[in-house]
């Protein structure tokens, strides 16, 4: 009898079974010190297996990384709150609006909104990411206009991409995010191109690549660490790791893999795996990766631990595949909750008030819809010409692109 | 057409276990077009799996698999995620069999939704075909019914070369006759929906006259098929559809034998036109027919752009579009 | 043309500092057929340098530079290699300016010497233009004299959109008539072979007719144009040459005015025949001249199969295989 | 001014330079003791980072894995040294015959013959190694007939593949050796997949990988290490560092990952490195990998550390970027000649015997590559009829093909 058989990844808890995340660690906040800047891969290996995390979890924040963040003024709570709040808003109500088929698809962030908000609000000017569909947090932080946003969601005429993407699909070099692709992986290398580019213009700026745990498999990440470690440019290079790609438990991406930071040692990158709901734990790595990649200490990777508490998408109900709950067992919680937490316990913040600001942000969020809407929807549609089609295929229209756009009657 | 493929999948892995299906969520949960629901829970984890979220391993691994003598059938989430996999399939999987002088062979499918009309934008609609007809070694197949699709794909996975299967996601729930704006159309209402539950198979290679006529052949395959229909329709013409359901290799003679009876063509497709495998078609038709012609073929085909998601059906060839093609090839 | 293409580069590095070089072997040691040597002696390390082997890396790195403003030149060490990267180039590189709206663009060039003739088997003879022909958004050129060469490679680095630049290995040295038996010849005799030391370009996008006639048009470009100038004399004919030069955008008007002068038509390229971009110029031609054509076009080209090593000269597209073609376009 | 620069990895000497690998480590044979066959890749780093070897420079045998390999008989390294003898007698004759115009190309494996013969005599029959065009090594060892592999290398009527393709690219099926492409590292997740159709049969055959040190840059790379580390199925996957990548130094490859077998380490697959050039270490570790995979206890990675003697082919010139006679002050000497110094230290070889050993064998070559040359050259071709162009392209030839080669005259 051979003694060899296959090994299939499987997750803790089927939609038959009840949530299960006992094997997940839950070290300590202040377990893990902040490293020095140049920390090689070789010193990484705590970092990498562990978890940074400030937030306990009463909401009080602690340990050396919450001293490294250093004191932090009432308002920059309240900034990072409202952001991951209105993005919590932006997505309920573009749900909903999928829902009622004014758009033609949609796909939340819910749960991972600190990521994305923290990161960006550590980010310098000209610094860009390369995103993937699940960063508009990222743009919500960076103040980016949400007539630009909705617009793009309802391929109206306020779509600065004259609906030529899928909603969610987002472009803003203003705002430092670069344009989204479809085909998971790619930004990912290309962000290490840009950052190449950073270095040899000497410009001072860096890039933030973004990838989902799933898509950690795909050739582009290995590409990705392999020049970022050949050639050191300034580039952080985030994993964000929800637990679920579409239906596929993370283990199929992961494999023995300790953890997605632990591969990146691998590839001689210094890594770091965090708390992903924790927006203090957020605040502080970013700051230090980001200062790291600035100070010409080279590429860095974070791992951000986090949970994909919505569907993958509007075409995709998860209760087919994983346990039912599984969101509100997350054994760290959501990140608004722990930040309120933390700003009611420092007497910053009260439950009214939060009820009261998310109420004015929907409000807020619900007054653009309306007029955003008024430029179409996919119910009500008035598409920009159709003649869009042809321009920018080229820099210049060549003849035969003018001769099918004559043919189509433009 | 989603039961058709399932059932495909299903009667092979019944028959022959050397047959293993695999792919980014197919297992657990049966893809995120439900082709292979229930195949994991009848046929065990062994046999139907999920993958990591890489392409040219899916592919890679199945070359390999099927070098030893299984018979991979995987499945790529879009066909417009096969290019990674694309190394694998046109220098790998497409030669071993040749390079090899036969010790190695290479008997997988590669299943994909294709095609667009379904507000995808530009990475949920292409149509690779021509991609693929170029390379030597690969045989290239997209039906336009459940019953074909069925037939094809068990055809496909038992035929010794590898096979890409390009399933027109468009019409995975019934015909579409490029009235998006209109109700949708079950597959139950149309005679190919009809799908045996036993084994059988379409042959490869081999073209059917989904209409005959005799003013002008219509060259077409997958949803294309439908619009062309209504075109016809529309343009109040006796033309002949032939549904190419193998572009390769192509099923040449009832080409021929359609165009030298009609002398006028229109061939159709979705894909971006310059290269595209109306090119091929012409090229073909303009040679083995020459003097039957009467008329320039002409290409109705997707505009030399990306897939636009506002402006779908300003870009997916439409009925009129198509019958004004067909109203000026009569012209001449 | 070796000489041509680095002095394209050299003169591209010197004036404008955000065109970078990279690639496998091309740093240190100046590429595996020496078209960089010397340039990262002369312009270091930071804008000339060594890549790992991973064509879709080079690519994506390409993108992600050449978004941010550099002008990216980077060899693909074979074409037959180029397919890891043929995600990067066709879903990425591509479709970068269009799905942006304008706000990235996408100014690289990829090279890659193509084609046979040189006993490489099948991954080092490939021509794979017509996989990149059918994508949207990329130029794709190829040279057939230093001369060109050198003013196309400066042009396609100056271009604004990413360009595939093919350069047919097989003339590196020199021209070469099909004769593989005979003694090599090399640029210095031929007029073309004469390149400028300074900045010039040749424009994308026009087609240069190499030789004038009446009696047949011959389409081809890269190695193909030495083989049917041997094939035209061969055969005795007034055939008109065209060397297309740049395949997308096709130059049409210099097709079309050829064609409807002479009523017939040949196409012939290296890369396999199905599928190829034979097809695509047939599909143009016979729309556009159709009532100018005397006899259906024909193509000579690759045989539909991998690219064999032993066999390479019957493979290969003859000045035989050309003439008869020609003869048998004449007989109508 | 901006404290970004990107990095440049450079070769320890270039051709105006002395050859210098003071960097490289080389601890004592006996310094890493063997594994337990279910060691996880957590466990690993020493072997990862260390190097195996047995011979230590007097060409005595030591340490733990010399116990491992237990006593060898005299004909077993006898056989050893044969392998890599003839081996060696091919490679100079065909480099010879390239040069005088009889072939059209060749590359050779000089210094990397331990490897491949090495880990040949330990496969079992059916199982399949994947190899690059450098492993030609393991068909001398598997005894595949030199007629075959010459034939292949005239592209003749005695060529199994009909000359199809290039000379180097074997395959051998029956001596389980596949078929080479020239896309490199393509063929390592196929080894991937191979090996999981051997154990989803149950057959208690392995599948093994090969790839080069440049190659493992490529996407195939990944692919590879993450597949088998999702599904662990029966594959030894070798990554022969011979330095060189062409003109390229292995630093580019390797970036700042610390070794090729740490980067696996990464994917959670165990992984070792050996001394390749040293033939006992080659059987033991190969040995112990192979028994692993056979035992049902995943796949595992061994990074053969050696160096590419030769040039990269017959293309190449190595003079032009790396220093000269780095080869002879390559630290681990010569594989030949350390083999045949531990057989003389045990008594079971002379210098004689060598010298008739090597004399024989060169006859036995030039005595075949006659009998082979007869049957066509390239200065003299006979090769196989054009119509093999045709035929294999698929099982059934299609319509358009027959009439291709009716049109080609057959
Ligand atoms: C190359 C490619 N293959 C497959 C897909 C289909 N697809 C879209 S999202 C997705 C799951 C991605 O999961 P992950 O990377 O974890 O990101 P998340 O959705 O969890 O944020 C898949 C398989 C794709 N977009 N691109
Ligand atoms: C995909 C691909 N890219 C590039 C090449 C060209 N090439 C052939 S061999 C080689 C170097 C390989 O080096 P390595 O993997 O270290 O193997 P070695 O030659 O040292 O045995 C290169 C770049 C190729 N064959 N395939
Ligand atoms: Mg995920
Ligand atoms: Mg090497």
């Amino acid at each position: 009898m051979s003694k060899v058989t296959l090994s299939y990844p499987h997750p803790p808890a089927r939609p038959d079974q009840a949530p299960d995340f006992s094997r997940i660690d839950r070290s300590a906040p202040g377990a893990l010190d902040v490293p020095p800047l140049d920390i090689t891969a070789q010193d990484c290996w705590p970092y990498a297996v562990g978890l940074i995390r400030v937030l306990d979890d009463d909401g009080q924040a602690a340990g050396p990384w919450a001293d490294y963040l250093g004191d932090l003024t009432a308002d920059r709570l309240k900034q990072g709150l409202r952001d991951m709040l209105r993005m919590r808003a932006v997505d309920q109500r573009m749900q909903n609006a999928q829902r009622q088929g004014k758009t033609s698809f949609y796909l939340q962030c819910t749960g991972e909104e600190a990521i994305g908000c923290g990161f960006q609000r550590q980010l310098g000017e000209g610094d860009m990411n390369f995103p993937t569909y699940r960063q508009q947090s990222l743009l919500i932080a960076a103040d980016y206009p949400l007539e630009s946003l909705l617009g793009q969601l309802y391929s109206n005429d306020l779509d600065p991409l004259q609906g030529r993407q899928l909603p969610i699909m987002h472009s803003a070099r203003d705002y430092g995010f670069f344009s989204i692709s479809g085909n998971l992986g790619t930004q990912y290398v290309q962000a290490v191109g840009w950052a190449m580019a950073c270095a040899l213009r000497g410009n001072d700026k860096i890039a933030a690549g973004w990838i989902g745990d799933g898509a950690t498999a795909s050739n582009d990440f290995h590409s990705a660490l392999l020049s970022a470690s050949v050639y050191q440019p300034p580039v952080v290079l985030n994993v964000v790791n929800n637990q679920w790609a579409i239906s596929t438990y993370t283990g199929v991406a992961a494999g023995r893999s300790q953890t997605y930071a632990a591969r990146a040692l691998g590839y001689g990158i210094p890594a770091i795996r965090v708390d992903g709901n924790d927006y203090l734990a957020v605040l502080a790595v970013s700051k230090w990766a980001i200062e790291r990649a600035r100070g010409g200490h080279g590429p860095v990777i974070i791992e951000w631990f986090t949970y994909r508490a919505a569907a993958h998408s509007t075409s995709d109900d998860p209760s087919a595949y994983r346990a039912k709950d599984e969101a509100a067992a997350w054994p760290f919680g959501d990140p608004v909750e722990r930040l309120k937490a933390h700003m009611i316990l420092r007497g910053d913040w009260t439950e009214d008030r939060h009820e009261q600001t998310w109420a004015e942000l929907l409000a807020e969020v619900a007054e653009v819809q309306k007029r955003v809407e008024a430029h179409g929807t996919f119910v009500n549609p008035k598409p920009v010409s159709p003649a869009a089609i042809f321009t920018g295929v080229y820099a210049d229209m060549p003849e035969h692109l003018r001769r099918q756009r004559q043919e189509m009657g433009y | 057409m989603i039961e058709a493929l399932r059932s495909a999948m299903d009667v092979s892995l019944e028959r022959d276990p050397s047959v293993i299906v695999f792919g980014e969520d197919v297992g657990y949960f049966g893809g995120v077009f439900r082709c292979t629901a229930g195949l994991q829970a009848k046929y065990g984890e062994a046999r139907v799996f999920d993958t990591p979220i890489n392409e040219s391993a899916i592919v890679g691994l199945a070359v390999g698999m099927a070098a030893e003598g299984m018979k991979p059938c995987v499945e790529v989430q879009f066909a417009d995620y096969v290019f990674p996999a694309y190394d694998q399939i046109t220098q790998e999987a497409a030669r071993l069999r040749h390079r090899s002088n036969q010790q190695f062979t290479c008997p997988l499918v590669v299943r994909m939704p294709t095609g667009g009309g379904i507000f995808g934008g530009q990475t949920h609609s292409q149509s690779p075909e021509a991609l693929f007809t170029h390379v030597a070694g690969l045989k290239v197949v997209i039906p336009s019914t459940p019953y074909d699709a069925k037939g094809l794909l068990v055809a496909a996975i038992e035929d010794p070369d590898p096979v890409i299967f390009l399933e027109p996601k468009r019409i995975y729930n019934g015909p579409f006759y490029g009235d998006h704006a209109g109700t949708s159309v079950n597959w139950s209402s149309h005679p190919a929906g009809e799908v045996p539950e036993e084994h059988y198979t379409v042959p490869l290679g081999k073209a059917a006259v989904t209409r005959s006529g005799s003013d002008v052949t219509v060259l077409t395959y997958g949803t294309m098929v439908y619009v062309a229909e209504a075109a016809v329709k529309a343009a109040g013409l006796d033309a002949e559809i032939i549904d190419l359901r193998t572009l390769l290799p192509l099923d040449l003679e009832t080409i021929r034998a359609s165009v030298e009876k009609t002398g006028r063509c229109v061939v159709v497709h979705e894909a971006t036109r310059t290269s595209g495998f109306g090119a091929e078609l012409i090229a073909e038709v303009q040679e083995a027919c020459f003097w039957h012609l009467k008329a320039p073929v002409l290409r109705v085909a997707g505009w030399d752009a990306p897939y636009p998601h506002a402006q779908e059906w300003d870009y997916f060839p439409s009925a009129e579009r198509i019958a004004r093609a067909l109203s000026k090839v009569m012209e001449d």
